[in-house]
């Protein structure tokens, strides 16, 4: 025994399952159709984000370029035709006023919007929980010290701040900037939960129980407290992402997201909205893609646990 | 030779009234005793006497009040570190009530593997074996390896508890009530297990009971405890055969038997 | 295009009937209700309903509305030879709504109060052209401006710091209104407004309304534009664009008698059914939309570039992002269709092969990198994009560089911090080259700070022929010289001129003698508005 | 318990005043001049510092921030000579924009925003927990399944398509709500409602999408609990064991959220505010921003800094007594 | 002696991985008014789940089979509103696990007086005196005080002794206990089963009680069920199980006792 080991422990994965269930997990995931689909979505998303210019190859239009032809301008541009421009041409049919082709715009924008809001989610979670349940084990100064960095950074409402700080940081690179400045911010209010729960199962027997196994505290927390806060770990996290698709959306709309032309998902959704009525297409098809892409994540997820969870029974 | 001492442990537990106002009340009172290698010491007592808090706390599980703890020589009491931890992986614990010291998001094998992975064994034949031997050997089906705790028996659970303190190769165990959600065959094979690994390990025991006649069977020293204070301490035949507190007296006659009539038709029948 | 409303169209011709209340559902709040302090053409329009000045605009659509007509005064002014000092006799039976009479002495209060520090925040014209002591700081602090004599209660005699012959138009400016003397210290009018005009403030919620009732001591015969038919005004502020829309397109209740700012792009589509085209206003807003190009800039240094630059933005395009030829015209000349004496020409058509040409010429048809300073308002995106796109054409890689609203004119009015290109606007004060041209092209107005000639230009050409025609006596003249000023400006060609901007207006089915105005970029004149049928 | 809440309060007040230092220090080295954005389009360097003079912008950061901080406590005076004015304690100082006291703008609008805040956290905790309560009792039906694939689809619907949606439909296609208006709960206590209604619900719907997803997700876990089988086997009704044993346990953690969600509502709802023309502080907030109007922003931050404060404050407080086994440690 | 409780082939299976298993087969038994039933077995036979199939609370995906009727009345099948009403009231079961059985966020007194209210009404002053009362009777010690106390606060013997009195409270006619004493020192155990024996006799209330104390049960049990892995392996009355028994089982069982006057090998100190 140790203490080297003791320490490498900590920084490994939390809770690692046995190796065997992961076989039997993955095997009951095969058999299970909303997860498969969902699974299947996922790729596809994935697949064309990476293949985006592939896309606009085929179609032969790229995300940023103008087709008057297919708005009519005198309109105020709707798009010609019904259900926003649908057609041969652009088969997701083409933004009003500069008649830009969606589907090409859908592609290139899974690649910033997935990327960010993915991104920031993995880090205020990371950062939530590993946080988050210090704070609510110790209960210590530690504690003391996380809370008041937590009110501290709650305490300024979040959009005003991103505003703030990321209309004076420079351009660079825009999407890198945005998910450390949403996850800056982000990651208090699940670090709160985290605490509260923590808190409350760190006072259960069964800590006990692993402290007198000679469970480091990193273990305690990680190995012995994290799985049993993985029912709301999963909500916040699966709804974390189309929260932050719309922050995204939000600080480009504001003008200090993603700098155009460079399309996102979220850019796409916050200037559908003034459409709705004409052209409510516009709105629908990229809100219909990230919620599917929700939906795929948190079935995914919910799936998943259940898998884990179901051990020899059922 | 001594392998752990207490001295004078005190535990007070302060308590909120509805209207915050405060009461202290000692579940403990300066108890003292030793436990010797490859001895079992037994506790008994009334219920709610502090024996599981006193179990708590040289099991540095509940920090004490007052008193200090003392482990192979070394004052433990306010041990951190590497000290603490080597401590940890001497003294093992099998808790009084089985479910709540079950990590229920863990399957067996994963909870009979936690002092291994946190004591960073490897045992010969990989730690999932381990964990299967550790099952058969407290009369598991090893076959319900990646089953998780709800899904067993009362018995069952506290056999987990019990495997898992017997997981690394402690010098001490302490077993809160261990046996007693047992029936007496599979009791009388733990007791069997506990006694061999005693007898080849050399294993000490702190073994808190309300079955008296399993203390005699596997105890060499018995403390009695009543409203927190230790009311009597002796070998299991002096406390058994001559005990000096009244308190003492008032259990050993309550203990229930059999009808001697019917045991000895029964013993007539074989 | 066709089905596109031709400007002007569907001024409702009706007249409107006396009474009533006009409801008016705006977007933001008035800046502020102190004519010193406020200056834009929402609130200008507005403070012709309380407030009078010596001239005003007249009342009714196209030229009509940016010709200056008397107000207070019996006709618009008398200057001296040089038109530097000017002198005007006031109307009989003038009254504030206190009923304290409107005399000289108030006259050179109100025009004292540009001066003050705290409120002459609004139109620059008072400090600029009233002569005044040197440190003098308003009549709250340095008491009675000496320069402006009231020889007697009628008579006002002005005098200016320089020759200026278009006073008249200056005046109407509502940074020169009377006002009680001693009144206003402080931000008293900014809630409480003392009228001069036919209404006054009954009640004012900061942000959330605004109520004007008939001012009883306001006589119709003293005022020959104001129609001033409906009993009172209400207005919502803080109403979301889209809902603006909606609630006009809709008519519920008393939206029927109300008007609203211009629409949304995504609603123009929307108007062009039959039951709306008769309520629909639409007009020139009276600016105009343009590209500064910066003419201090390594490549755009170089007239050549910058004529490729002209020649190479597809302004159907920029339309196409503003809107749609319904809501923007493709911009040729520097000066809105609006303004006196403008020229219509368009030296730089769109045309890659010579744009290409003129590069190649310049040694860049390599191309180049270039930054544009823009707002992240969704509008200027679009445009934005859409010049990023036209100009990849012609290997000039463009970067657009979003600047928050607030800071917007200040980074670009800071030569320190301006970039290579800006996407801006300019609407003149009033219609004529006098408040467009100088003050977008004068090179000794290049300032470190609050800068407003954004291509730097300083042209030594240019700036004298400024100062001629600045000293012109004729105003029809000058305004003509303007027009010829304009070309001779764009040969240079330090900025796109991308569009002029049209307003879009619904109005309820209740309004009538709704037009658009010119002098107040295209807003429906307030004056004249009323309703065909009021409801008791 | 005297000791804790002294120390909290002492948090409190060390995080207010480092919000106020922050927040000072980025929009005074980071935004842009206020007195541009007042001068307005024909200005003068002159001009510019005559503004700066005015606001009190040509101060040194320290005068200024010291100035900021009197004012809160002690009151300040503005301007000189007739243009004097006394801003009585708490000063927060006077708008750029409309020379409107800061102090009176907060007042007038927070009930605005307090009542959007609490109507939807009425709604949004009704809903949320109902529907989170059902879905978890009938775990798998078909029930649970479409309630939690409209609480995805309501958390991935932005708040202002939402709100422009619905007043789409309800109000301009089915007429059924007149459109949002600001009036008084005394002036027409019905009209003032059906105002309230959209905003309430728009609000409303992505926290209770989040509550209900949560709720059934801890009632499941706590549903599997050996206490519920006690529960149980009392004979109480089922919505006596549900309410009082599953739902205690499963709702202790959604306190915290709960706490955090409304408090930073009661700093304004930004976008449904805009979006619905009401009065409240998230509109202020919006406008300031647009408007470069420090004393505003700097009044809407400390405010929602405020109200977050506290609310954490309230939410340990809250937690502590909700369960028992967590104990307050003051060290 | 009338019946009040009869259990015929009760068979309780669960779904696993490796297919259905039966956790109790074919169990039948009958508990009498004025009567106690002792079931002793294996670890892990099914007791807990025999006892938990009367009180039709067990866990989700068990099935069961057969037949269980309390006063001529089917339970197997009932409504879930009437079994309801008869849990707590008619029937009470004391479980086998007292902290987890315990909801930790109410005070012990609240969670017995909800169940006293339930059933019986009455103001929450009136509840609270019953329920100090009860935990008066289980031999705690400051009742009044310790009802506001939270389950983590007591210790193991006392937790179980707080299940006996929410069990015993509305004083039920059928009470299921499930090893209800093992936490207990010898003395407080004599004491609670005298409690028990006199409920008994007063009010006729019928026992099934659960225990690996066999000495126990021999000194309360009129009749005695022996279960292994599920199967009921021997069933009759006390004497006739103790004196004679007919299963290797349950002899085995029964060698298998320690005997505090004869330890199996003295061990030197
Ligand atoms: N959810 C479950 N899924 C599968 N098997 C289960 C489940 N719950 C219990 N079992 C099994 O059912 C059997 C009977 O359990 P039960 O609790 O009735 O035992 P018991 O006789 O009460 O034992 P003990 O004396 O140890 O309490 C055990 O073997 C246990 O493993
Ligand atoms: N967290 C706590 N707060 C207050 N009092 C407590 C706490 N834990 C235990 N006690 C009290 O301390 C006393 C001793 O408890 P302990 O658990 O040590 O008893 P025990 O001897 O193990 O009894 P048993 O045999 O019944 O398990 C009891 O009276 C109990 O009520
Ligand atoms: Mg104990
Ligand atoms: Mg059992």
């Amino acid at each position: 025994m140790t203490v080297a080991a003791h320490s490498q422990q900590v920084a490994g994965p939390p809770a690692t399952p046995p190796a065997t269930s992961g076989r039997r997990v993955a095997g009951a995931l095969l058999h299970d159709r909303a997860a498969v689909l969902s699974s299947a979505f996922l790729a596809l998303i994935v697949l064309m984000a990476i293949c985006a210019p592939l896309i606009s190859l085929i179609t032969g239009h790229g995300p940023n370029d103008f087709d008057t032809a297919a708005v009519n301008t005198d309109l105020g541009g709707v798009p010609h035709g019904p259900l926003g421009g649908i057609s041969a041409d652009h088969p997701l049919g083409v933004e009003p006023q500069n008649g830009r082709d969606i589907l090409a715009r859908i592609a290139y924008g899974a690649r910033v919007s997935l990327l960010i809001a993915l991104a920031a989610t993995a880090l205020t979670t990371l950062l939530g929980v590993v946080l988050g349940m210090l704070a609510g084990f110790f209960q210590g100064w530690a504690d003391q010290v996380i809370c008041r960095v937590m009110d501290f950074l709650m305490a300024f409402p979040a959009l005003i701040f991103m505003i703030a700080i990321l209309s004076s940081l420079p351009q660079g690179n825009r999407p890198v900037l945005l998910i450390v400045v949403i996850s800056v911010f982000g990651w208090p209010y699940l670090a709160r939960v985290v605490r509260g729960q923590t808190m409350t199962l760190a006072n259960r027997e069964f800590v006990e129980a692993a402290r007198a196994s000679g469970a480091s505290t990193g273990a305690l927390v990680f190995k012995e407290i994290l799985p049993n806060l993985r029912s709301s770990l999963i909500v916040m996290t699966t709804l974390a992402v189309p929260g932050y698709v719309g922050t995204e959306a939000g600080l480009s709309f504001l003008g200090v997201g993603v700098t155009p032309p460079t399309p996102s998902w979220g850019q796409m959704i916050a200037s559908s909205v003034g459409w709705y009525a004409v052209d409510p297409m516009y709105f629908a098809i990229p809100g219909t893609f990230l919620f599917l892409t929700v939906l795929s994540l948190t079935v995914l997820g919910d799936r998943l646990r259940a898998a884990f969870d179901s051990g020899e029974a059922a | 030779m001594t392998l752990l001492r207490a001295n004078d442990l005190t535990k007070r537990f302060v308590s909120r009234g509805p209207l915050g106002a405060k009461t202290a009340f000692t579940a403990v009172d300066r108890v003292s005793f030793d436990v010797r290698l490859g001895e079992t010491l037994a506790v008994v007592g009334e219920s709610g006497s502090g024996k599981s808090t006193t179990a708590r706390m040289i099991a540095k599980l509940l920090e004490p009040s007052e008193g200090t703890l003392e482990f192979e020589g070394e004052d433990v009491t306010r041990a951190k570190g590497a000290a603490l931890a080597r401590f940890r992986g001497n003294v093992q614990v099998v808790f009084q009530d089985p479910f709540s010291s079950l990590n229920p998001r863990h399957t067996v094998e994963r909870i009979l593997m936690a002092p291994l992975l946190y004591q960073g064994i490897a045992p010969d034949g990989g730690r999932r074996a381990h964990a299967k031997e550790l099952m058969e050997r407290v009369g598991l089906d090893p076959d319900h390896s990646l089953r998780y705790p709800a899904q067993f028996s009362g018995g069952q659970a506290q056999r987990i508890g019990i495997a898992r303190a017997l997981a690394v190769n402690p010098k001490l165990v302490i077993c809160d009530e261990a046996v007693s959600a047992l029936d007496v065959s599979v009791q009388a094979q733990v007791i069997e297990l506990l006694r061999r690994l005693q007898r080849e390990s050399g294993f000490s025991y702190v073994f808190i009971a309300h079955d008296l006649a399993v203390v005699r069977q596997i105890a060499q020293r018995v403390a009695v405890m009543s409203e927190g204070r230790i009311v009597e301490l002796g070998t299991t035949a002096q406390v058994f055969g001559d005990p000096k507190d009244e308190y003492t007296r008032t259990l050993l006659a309550a203990i229930p038997r059999i009808d001697p009539e019917w045991e000895r038709r029964r013993r007539e029948r074989v | 295009g066709g089905g596109a409303p031709s400007p002007g169209a569907g001024a409702s011709t009706a007249e409107p009937a006396t009474g009533g209340t006009v409801h008016v559902l705006a977007n933001a709040d008035f800046s502020h209700l102190d004519p010193a302090r406020g200056f834009d053409g929402g609130v200008n329009n507005f403070y012709r309903l309380i407030y009078r000045g010596l001239t005003t605009f007249g009342a009714g659509p196209g030229a009509e509305g940016t010709k200056i007509v008397p107000d207070l005064a019996t006709d618009t002014g008398t200057p001296s030879d040089d038109a530097k000092t000017w002198t005007f006799t006031l109307k009989d039976g003038l009254f504030f709504e206190d009923g304290t009479p409107i005399d000289s002495e108030a006259v050179k209060f109100g025009f004292s109060r540009a001066f003050d520090p705290e409120a002459g925040i609004g139109s620059p014209y008072g400090r600029m052209l009233l002569d005044a002591p040197k440190d003098y700081k308003g009549p709250y602090l340095s008491g009675d401006l000496g320069t402006i004599e009231t020889p007697d209660d009628k008579t006002v005699v002005i005098h200016l710091r320089k020759s200026f012959p278009d006073f008249p138009s200056a005046l109407a400016q509502p940074v020169f209104v009377p006002f009680p003397k001693g009144t206003g210290a402080g931000a008293a009018f900014d809630s409480k407004p003392i009228a001069s005009g036919p209404y006054k403030v009954a009640s004012y919620q900061r942000n959330a309304s605004l109520k004007l009732v008939r001012n009883p001591h306001w006589k119709r015969e003293t005022d020959d534009v104001r129609a001033a038919r409906p009993d009172a005004f209400q207005w919502t502020f803080g109403l979301d664009a889209a809902t603006i829309d909606e609630r006009l397109l809709a008519g519920q209740g008393a939206d029927a008698d109300a008007i609203g700012p211009s629409i949304q792009a995504a609603t123009v589509a929307r108007v062009q059914a039959p039951q709306f085209k008769a309520r629909t206003l639409s007009g020139l807003g009276g600016c105009t939309t343009y590209m500064s190009l910066n003419t201090t800039k390594k490549h755009l240094g170089d007239v050549r570039v910058r004529q490729a630059i002209n020649h190479a933005v597809n302004k159907d395009t920029v339309v196409a992002a503003l809107g749609g030829s319904s809501l923007a015209l493709k911009g040729t000349a520097i000066q809105p269709p609006t303004i006196a004496g403008r020229v219509e020409y368009d030296p730089y058509p769109y045309d890659v092969n010579k744009a290409k040409a003129l590069l190649a010429e310049a040694g860049k048809a390599g191309g180049f990198s270039l930054t544009l300073d823009t707002r992240p308002v969704p509008k200027m995106q679009a445009v934005a994009v859409a010049i990023q796109e036209a100009l990849k054409q012609v290997n000039i890689d463009v970067t657009i560089n979003n600047i928050d609203t607030s800071t917007f004119y200040e980074v670009i009015g800071t030569p320190a911090q301006q970039h290579d290109a800006a996407i801006t606007g300019w609407c003149p004060d009033w219609a004529s080259g006098a408040t467009f041209l100088p003050p977008l092209f004068d090179g000794r107005s290049i300032t470190a700070k609050g800068n407003a000639n954004l291509a730097q230009l300083d042209d030594k050409e240019i700036n004298e022929r400024i100062d001629e025609i600045a000293a012109m006596q004729d105003v029809e003249a000058a305004n003509a010289a303007y027009g010829e000023l304009d070309k001779e400006i764009m040969k240079r060609a330090p900025m796109v001129p991308l569009a002029y901007e049209k307003v879009v207006l619904v109005t309820g089915s209740n309004i009538a003698g709704a037009y658009l105005s010119d002098a107040y970029s295209g807003g429906i004149d307030l004056i004249s508005v009323g309703l065909a049928e009021p409801t008791t | 318990m005297a000791r804790y809440l002294a120390g909290r309060a002492a948090g409190v007040v060390l995080i207010l005043f480092l919000v106020c230092l922050f927040t000072f220090i980025i929009f005074f080295t980071l935004s842009p001049d206020p007195a541009v954005m007042i001068c307005g389009k024909t200005c003068t360097p002159e001009r510019i510092d005559q503004i700066r003079g005015v606001l009190g912008l040509d101060e040194p950061f320290l005068a200024q921030f010291l100035g900021f901080l009197l004012g809160i406590f002690a009151g300040r005076d503005y301007g000189e000579g007739a243009n004097l004015v006394h801003c009585a304690a708490p000063c927060l100082g006077y708008s750029f924009q409309t020379n409107q006291s800061v102090w009176d703008m907060v007042v007038e609008r927070l009930p605005v925003s307090a009542t959007v805040a609490i109507g939807a956290a009425v709604l949004w905790l009704l809903i949320g927990i109902v529907a989170g309560l059902l879905s978890a009792v009938k775990e798998g039906t078909w029930w649970d399944r479409a309630a939690m694939g409209l609480a995805l689809g309501g958390s991935s619907i932005p708040n202002y398509v939402l709100a422009l949606a619905l007043q789409y439909v309800l109000v301009v296609q089915l007429q059924v709500l007149p459109f949002p208006q600001a009036v008084a709960f005394s002036d027409d206590p019905a009209l003032w409602f059906q105002s309230y209604l959209m905003p309430w619900f728009v609000l409303a719907t992505g926290y209770a999408c989040l509550y209900a997803r949560l709720t059934r997700a801890n009632v499941i876990d706590t549903l599997a609990e050996n206490f519920m089988r006690t529960a149980r086997s009392k004979g109480l009704s089922p919505a006596l064991t549900l309410r009082r044993h599953a739902l205690r346990p499963a709702l202790t953690p959604i306190t915290t959220i709960f706490g955090m969600d409304f408090a930073a509502l009661l700093g304004g709802a930004l976008i449904t505010e805009t979006v619905f023309g009401l009065n409240g502080v998230g509109k202020m907030a919006a406008d300031s921003i647009a408007k470069n109007d420090q004393p505003v922003i700097m009044a809407v931050t400390l405010l929602a800094a405020f109200f977050v404060v506290i609310g954490n404050v309230v939410v340990d407080l809250v937690y502590t007594r909700l369960d028992p086994r967590v104990r307050i440690t003051a060290r | 002696m009338s019946e009040l409780l009869v259990v015929e082939d009760l068979t309780v299976t669960f779904p696993t991985t490796r297919g259905p298993v039966d956790v109790v087969k074919d169990a039948s038994f009958a508990v009498g008014r004025d009567e106690t039933v002792g079931i002793v077995g294996e670890s892990g036979s099914g007791k807990s789940m025999t006892s938990l199939a009367i009180m039709g609370l067990l866990p989700r995906g068990a099935t069961t089979r057969g037949s269980i009727r309390l006063d001529g009345a089917e339970l197997l099948g009932a409504s879930p509103r009437d079994l309801r009403r008869l849990r707590g009231d008619r029937m009470s079961m004391i479980f086998q696990d007292p902290l987890s059985s315990l909801n930790p966020y109410y005070t012990v007194g609240l969670q017995i007086e909800e169940l006293y209210r339930a059933h019986r009404g009455g103001t929450r002053a009136a509840a609270r005196e019953v329920v100090v009362d009860a935990l008066r009777q289980v031999g705690l010690t400051d009742p009044e005080r310790r009802a506001g106390h939270y389950p983590h606060q007591f210790s193991g013997g006392q937790r179980q002794r707080v299940m006996i009195a929410m069990a015993l409270v509305c004083s039920p006619s059928l009470l299921i206990a499930d090893e209800p004493t093992t936490a207990l020192d010898v003395t407080v155990q004599a004491q609670i089963l005298r409690l028990l024996a006199g409920l008994r006799e007063q009010s006729g209330m019928g026992m099934v009680f659960i225990t690996h104390d066999l000495a126990v049960i021999s000194s309360i049990a009129t009749r005695v069920l022996v279960m292994r892995r599920g199967e009921q392996v021997e069933y009759g009355t006390a004497e006739q199980v103790f004196a004679e028994p007919r299963h290797a089982y349950t002899r085995m069982l029964l060698d298998s006792i320690p005997r505090i006057d004869d330890p199996l090998d003295e061990v030197s100190a």
